[in-house]
């Protein structure tokens, strides 16, 4: 067993806990939690097939470590819009909603 | 090397410059520029196919797959992006503030109030679309998808109500599913060929390598695809979303963003896959396509209001393509060819129409205040031309001659009929009926005599125009003649031969 | 030879004194019931623990730039955690008083 | 011993996920996610892959750990969410382990030798001058990616103002953190952000070679700068400001003009001058790294307030 084919197995896993997170969770930001866990455990398994690429002198085939930068980056985008419009959305309810409901919220 | 595949990657992107910098006004008519710049590249494009009888290709920063990444336009790339063209600068057009607009008080003008915004979403739209249908590297697919994503999802909310947001944030987090699909088959593919160009890849997969890891892969890659479709059953986010959004805003998402990913469905399962795989695959996507074709069509029936019931049949009519997957891949080159040419005139004559019908159902849902259905009736009176533009439409979706519609569904008939799939002629036919009650229903309640007095408002008349060019554009289809198309044959299968030293 | 060994044995020992601080600091991290006093346990022997590892890494540098970074780290953390912790500590005290005072915090627009 | 380390690494990012995905509440999940981040940055260098492992610990843990702590403080307290179906977490469960097994087989089927781009890089890399074949797959060989994925960045950007309720965008978000800035925020923001931009300006020079470059070190520049935004020390620049607006395109237009540019002096859209190609990437890599920095630290900031506010 190698240290790549450990961190794919692991890839894999976190695939599974992210699919877990996305079906179980019950608003918005646990799906976007979910949607980044699942996207963790896939550039995982792309950092492992890098690593089985290593050849010609390097340690792992940068293409696709390039390739998981522009993923992470991505992502990040996908993450950062998403909470804009979930927070937007949520002012926007809890102004709308009548003043005495927002009592408990202290 | 075509250096017009470059631009028509690039040359929209150019008017963010002006749209971002300088104030709305100078920066839309910058924007409706590069449209017709746009548009004009594409036509360019298609030119050299027909032209030359083959597909032209670039190699960006002259490094050759599978190192670099290419672009590459065969038939049925440019049919595409010329389709896509066209609607995005006659949607552009309608959405210009134009006159009246600044002194009238219009409630749901063209770019809800948003032009710089509207206008960079729009050309971003077109810089994704074109990368979708002429990037032949996987990741630059990638790329290409969440550069869509990022363009669309704005454009449902650009008004920033509360149903639009929630309707933004659920078709974000579907196409962030859908991504992470594809990219997860992305990932597997250069696991096992360490090249992510189709051309390479078609190769070894014809080789028969990868085995099930492969096929498990494509499946990946064709469920992500599907999330970003809203292909039944991963369909529920697009009525919210598309009737929610603005009508400029709905015309390109039904008719244009959501043909990308089916582009590439196509391109996955024609091009990519070996025919084997494509034969067991088909008739999974054939249920799909009937089951949203019955469903969405039924529900489309029970709309009270006119953009849902548009959106639901957007939902419907994404169907026809998944039927020629089973129809296209059979061994029978004849009647195959004839579903391939159907499944893609329906593609084009299906964004021409429903663009027309976004855009007439907007004009339709300003000038009544509303866009209830119970409440629409006299409409025929205060807005003519959108409601000739949404019935001119409509006759594409029933697949009534003379349409686009007509010409592409009787290809997949005859196919199915050919080929034995019974199954598959109801389903055209059955989906055609439901499309005609539903159409036919606006039609009816807007020639009705009014219940009561009619509002003052009349509708925009050059705006209502512009639906009608594109209404006619999908009637213009159907003077195809019915047979394969030899264009869309051009370029495939795919090779990069005579562009590789 | 004989002074590799040493430096091996100086690692293993602090590294195994930083390890032991920071299990204490997690523990009260975990155990203790206020968190103000989570935040004393944890930044206090967080900051010990971290300092005895760079200590006991130091000889297994390979150059003095290598040394300098790890020193440099510590040197961070320190600052970082001490002015996190004084923040985060205000946050806990001001939330109390805020409790205390019962008023909602309704968001302010003009 | 070294696999002893990765099994035990890979059990705690386990861990950190489950934490992330089965925790009820939304604040102890966002700080398991960055946790989860930061060990994945672990995991990155027990992979070689230190480019990665600096980006997913600077964006994947660190920004978006502020902007999910944001998001946590901005939503109201969830009402008591119905009790979801018995069957739900069981049949999740069951069917995340089906996939992860699946999955699993998948990776172990994997063919071997593995296929490798490693060999064409090799062969291609001395050409452009680079030393770090990382930089030389975003900036050369698919630099087209990488302008478009500067595209994505900028979009999202415009995604999240389009929710200012002022249509032309022109005010100053409103500030992340109470007002005046703890004193301890401010001695933190004058002492830290100077080495911080230091640390920053030496990944991108050393992205040429070695493991670092535009979109690390943007992102720790946007760090310095939200760090002397919380602090006070500087003021939180309005959206409509024009000299802000040409630094967010500068990056990705910056990269079109030399892609451009490439066709004049190369022959091929996004090639680059011979004899001059490291001198035009590291240019390129300064603007993007600009931009990447402010369009990060304006992403989090979020939506310009309503006008009247600047």
């Amino acid at each position: 067993m190698t240290g790549a084919l450990l961190f794919g197995l692991a890839g894999a896993a976190l695939v599974g806990c992210g699919v877990y997170g996305l079906l179980t969770a019950s608003g918005a930001l646990g799906r976007i939690l979910g949607f980044n866990v699942l996207g963790g455990g896939v550039f995982l398994i792309f950092g492992a097939v890098a690593r089985r690429g290593a050849a010609a002198g390097f340690s792992a085939d940068p293409v696709p470590q390039a390739l998981v930068i522009t993923g992470i980056v991505v992502a990040f985008c996908a993450t950062a819009l998403a909470v804009a419009l979930l927070v937007r959305l949520s002012t926007m309810e809890a102004r709308a909603a009548p003043a005495d409901a927002g009592e408990k919220e202290t | 090397m075509s250096a017009l595949l470059v631009l028509a990657v690039t040359a929209p992107l150019l008017g963010l410059v002006p749209l971002f910098l300088l104030g709305p006004r100078t920066g839309e008519r910058a924007a409706l520029a590069m449209l017709a710049v746009n548009l004009a590249v594409t036509a360019g494009i298609a030119e050299q196919v027909a032209q030359g009888g083959r597909a032209p290709g670039y190699f960006v920063g002259g490094f050759a797959p599978p190192l670099g990444v290419g672009l590459r336009a065969d038939g049925f790339s440019a049919a595409m992006m010329l389709m896509a063209a066209l609607v995005l600068l006659l949607t552009g057009l309608f959405a210009m503030t134009g006159p009246g607009d600044m002194t009238r008080k219009v409630k749901a003008r063209g770019s809800a109030g948003r032009p710089a915004t509207f206008f960079i979403l729009l050309l971003s739209l077109a810089c994704a679309l074109n990368l979708a249908f002429l990037a032949q590297d996987l990741f630059t697919l990638y790329v290409a998808l969440e550069l869509l994503t990022f363009a669309a999802v704005p454009l449902v909310c650009l008004e920033g109500k509360a149903g639009q947001l929630s309707a933004a944030l659920t078709y974000l987090l579907f196409a962030l599913f859908g991504s992470v699909l594809y990219l997860l088959g992305v990932v597997l593919v250069y696991g096992l060929f360490g090249t992510l160009d189709i051309a390479h890849l078609a190769g070894l997969l014809a080789q028969g390598t990868g085995g099930a890891t492969a096929a498990a892969a494509l499946a990946l890659m064709s469920a992500g695809l599907m999330a970003k479709a809203a292909l039944f059953p991963l369909h529920l986010w697009l009525p919210p979303a598309h009737s929610g959004a603005p009508p400029a805003a709905s015309a390109v998402l039904s008719a244009v963003v959501i043909k990308a990913p089916l582009f590439l469905l196509v391109r996955l399962w024609s091009d990519l896959a070996p025919l084997p795989l494509t034969q067991v695959a088909g008739p999974i996507f054939a249920v799909c396509g009937a089951a949203a074709i019955v469903f969405c069509g039924v529900v489309a029936l029970a709309q009270e209001r006119l953009k849902l019931l548009i959106a639901y049949s957007t939902a419907a009519q994404i169907g026809y393509l998944c039927l020629m997957f089973p129809l296209a891949a059979s061994d029978d080159g004849q009647w195959s060819a004839l579903a391939w040419t159907g499944g893609t005139l329906h593609l084009v004559s299906h964004a021409l129409s429903k663009a027309a019908m976004f855009l007439a159902a907007g004009l339709i849902a300003e000038t009544m205040g509303h866009d209830r259905l119970s409440g629409l009736s006299g409409v025929g009176r205060l807005a003519p031309v959108s409601v000739a533009a949404f019935g001119l439409g409509g006759l594409s979706l029933m697949g009534l001659p003379p349409s686009g519609g007509f010409v592409a569904k009787v290809m997949l008939l005859t196919s199915a009929l050919q080929q034995g799939s019974w199954w598959i002629a109801t389903v055209v036919l059955a989906g055609g009926l439901l499309a005609g009650g539903y159409v036919l229903r606006v039609v009816v309640i807007a020639l009705q005599h009014p219940d009561a007095g009619l509002p003052e408002a009349r509708e925009c008349r050059w705006r209502a125009l512009i639906a009608l060019a594109l209404a006619f554009g999908a009637m213009l289809v159907g003077f195809m003649p019915l047979a394969p198309l030899p264009f869309l044959d051009i370029g495939r299968p795919l090779s990069w031969e005579g562009l590789l030293p | 030879m004989a002074m590799s060994l040493i430096a091996d044995a100086f690692t293993l020992v602090f590294v195994a004194a930083g390890i032991a601080f920071f299990a204490a600091g997690t523990l009260g991290l975990v155990r203790l019931p206020q968190t103000l006093s989570r935040i004393h346990a944890l930044t206090k022997a967080d900051n010990v623990g971290l300092a005895l590892v760079v200590l006991g890494l130091l000889p297994q540098a390979g150059n003095i730039f290598d040394a300098a970074k790890m020193v440099a780290i510590w040197l961070l953390a320190q600052l970082a955690s001490g002015a996190v912790a004084q923040v985060m500590a205000e946050a806990v005290i001001a939330e109390a008083r805020d409790g205390a005072d019962a008023s909602p915090p309704e968001e302010s627009r003009p | 011993m070294s696999l002893l380390f990765d099994a035990v690494l890979c059990l705690l990012l386990l861990l950190g996920a489950l934490g992330v995905v089965a925790t009820g509440a939304a604040r102890p999940a966002v700080i398991a996610f960055i946790g989860y981040g930061l060990l994945l940055g672990l995991a990155w260098v027990r992979l070689d892959a230190v480019d990665v492992a600096l980006t997913e610990i600077a964006i994947g843990s660190g920004i978006s750990g502020v902007v999910l702590l944001h998001c946590v403080r901005a939503l109201p307290a969830p009402p008591r969410a119905p009790a979801a179906h018995p069957m739900l977490r069981p049949l999740a469960a069951a069917i995340a382990v089906a996939i992860a097994a699946a999955l699993a087989l998948a990776v172990l089927a994997l063919p071997e030798p593995a296929p490798t781009r490693a060999a064409d890089v090799a062969a291609a890399l001395p050409a452009t001058d680079l030393g770090n074949p990382v930089t030389g797959v975003l900036l050369v060989f698919r630099a087209l990616d990488t302008l478009l994925e500067k595209v994505v960045l900028f979009l999202s950007l415009v995604g999240v103002w389009a929710l200012s309720r002022d249509p032309a965008c022109r005010g100053r978000p409103a500030p992340l953190s109470p007002e005046p800035a703890p004193a301890p925020s401010a001695f933190l923001a004058r002492v830290l952000a100077p080495i911080g931009v230091l640390v920053g300006l030496y990944l991108l020079w050393a992205g040429a070679d070695h493991p670092g470059g535009a979109f690390q070190s943007g992102a720790v520049l946007a760090a310095m700068g939200l760090l002397l935004v919380m602090g006070d020390q500087i003021r939180v620049p309005a959206a409509g400001n024009r000299s802000l607006r040409l630094l967010m395109l500068a990056g990705p237009f910056g990269f079109l003009a030399v892609g451009f540019a490439g066709w004049a002096t190369a022959g091929v859209f996004l090639g680059y001058p011979p004899g001059a190609e490291k001198a035009v990437i590291i240019a390129v890599e300064v603007a993007i790294t600009l931009s990447i920095a402010v369009t990060l630290a304006l992403i989090v900031l979020g939506p310009p307030a309503d006008e009247g506010r600047s």
